[in-house]
């Protein structure tokens, strides 16, 4: 997308900032998705048990291969552009 | 409720330019974020078991099927949501004219 | 709101911006809504039933409809400014 | 939590014009966003039959009561809001002016 | 973050939308939560019950109660900077 | 999927602050969300009685164990996150050198 060798200062800076809006928006997402799946709603207390940290780290490892999927998909048929 | 780019032909070169460019970050802003939140739906709507940290066949069978089928699915509305917009755009049209033509 | 013939590019292009976000709103709200009202979620395969494609072109219909129906009360009550 | 707009007082004529432009621009972006959910919300609360492409009148009633409520809601809410973040400004007052008159 | 005395008019523009944005979002997250929790959605009319007008009373004075406990929170931790 | 920060290297003096600002300015905003969104999430699963206009003693104390999780689990989702990315790449790195080396 972006010609290597042909700087433009305003177009990278919103390149920097669009990559950026992505991943907090990935992030963000990642975070509620698996606060959904893993977090017990019922708030005894502040703690994450056992389970539910387990939970949060396979819950990400799992949501970064689904991004990792349907990136390929849309990689493949040019639906990103 | 709708068009109003028509403003634009009216833009010195150099704004019309901006313009696009404008629009140009606005689209890729926009496909990251149907991007994003499509990843969201078919990972809330397919993977719900964690006892291990890799997909397995099933959910990634499952993320397949909906990647594809909310592509499918947005096309169409794409497809659905153009026609409606020209409709009222000659609508629109037509009433301004009616307008014009009862001074 | 913009006076006509009285013609300010910045200004302009603020317009043509904020009319884009709306129908890329507009579509992805159409979009999601439609998804959920007509698709079904077991996702055996990625093709859409005939089923699914009349729900997917009546519900975009209806949708429309909505959005003129409370576009014209917001009209009518000044809402919208 | 809560006020700046004060700091606005401080800035030359010009950049008040052009914040007093960004904030109405704001304006007019929230209120389109708004109008978009209000739309989605008494969509997805009123309509779920797909046997016609047209809303029957049920539906459309229905739309018309979800949106008149919403609105009165949310001019409800407006109102309890503002009342609570100007409670909340002057007990920041006072505790300022407390502070001050301790030195 | 700033510093008093040091007025930099484009900083002070940048903060003041901020603000608002900050604003906009609590008031809208406020007007969708009571919603949820206090109006019947049968819709039988378009007037809010006595019932409902009270909850919507409520419901905005607790959801800013709530707003207050979870900023003292994050400031007490930094969680915010 | 990932790096470009990189490209803010080649980028002059003037506009690394300015882009230092923004990025600032970003996360500004996006922590403000971040709080606006923990609110929503809070009330949303601790309150549901609006018998009166003050939260009682077991709606605080679930707002705060809420508040508490979430900021837990945010953290722990942070790490993992810092992980997989750097991951993914020095997997492109490794990518782009095994393919510069085939030529």
């Amino acid at each position: 997308m972006a010609q290597p060798g042909q700087p433009d200062p305003a177009a990278a800076i919103e390149m920097a900032k669009q990559e950026m809006d992505y991943r907090v928006n990935l992030f963000n997402a990642m975070v509620s998705s698996c606060y959904e799946k893993c977090i017990d709603k019922r708030y005894k207390d502040g703690e994450l048990s056992v389970g539910e940290n387990s939970c949060i780290d396979r819950c990400s490892s799992k949501y970064w291969q689904v991004t990792g999927i349907v990136g390929q998909m849309l990689g493949a048929q040019g639906g990103m552009q | 409720m709708d068009p109003n780019l028509a403003a634009m032909q009216n833009l010195p070169q150099a704004q019309q330019q901006q313009l696009m460019q404008a629009i140009e970050q606005m689209q890729v802003r926009d496909s990251l974020r149907m991007y994003n939140s499509l990843v969201e739906r078919c990972f809330r709507d397919c993977v719900s078991e964690f006892r291990s940290k890799d997909l397995n066949a099933g959910e990634e069978k499952c993320v397949q099927s909906c990647a594809t089928k909310f592509m499918k699915h947005s096309a169409r509305v794409g497809i659905r949501f153009g026609e409606l917009s020209s409709e009222a755009e000659s609508q629109m049209q037509a009433m301004m004219q009616q307008q014009q033509g009862g001074k």
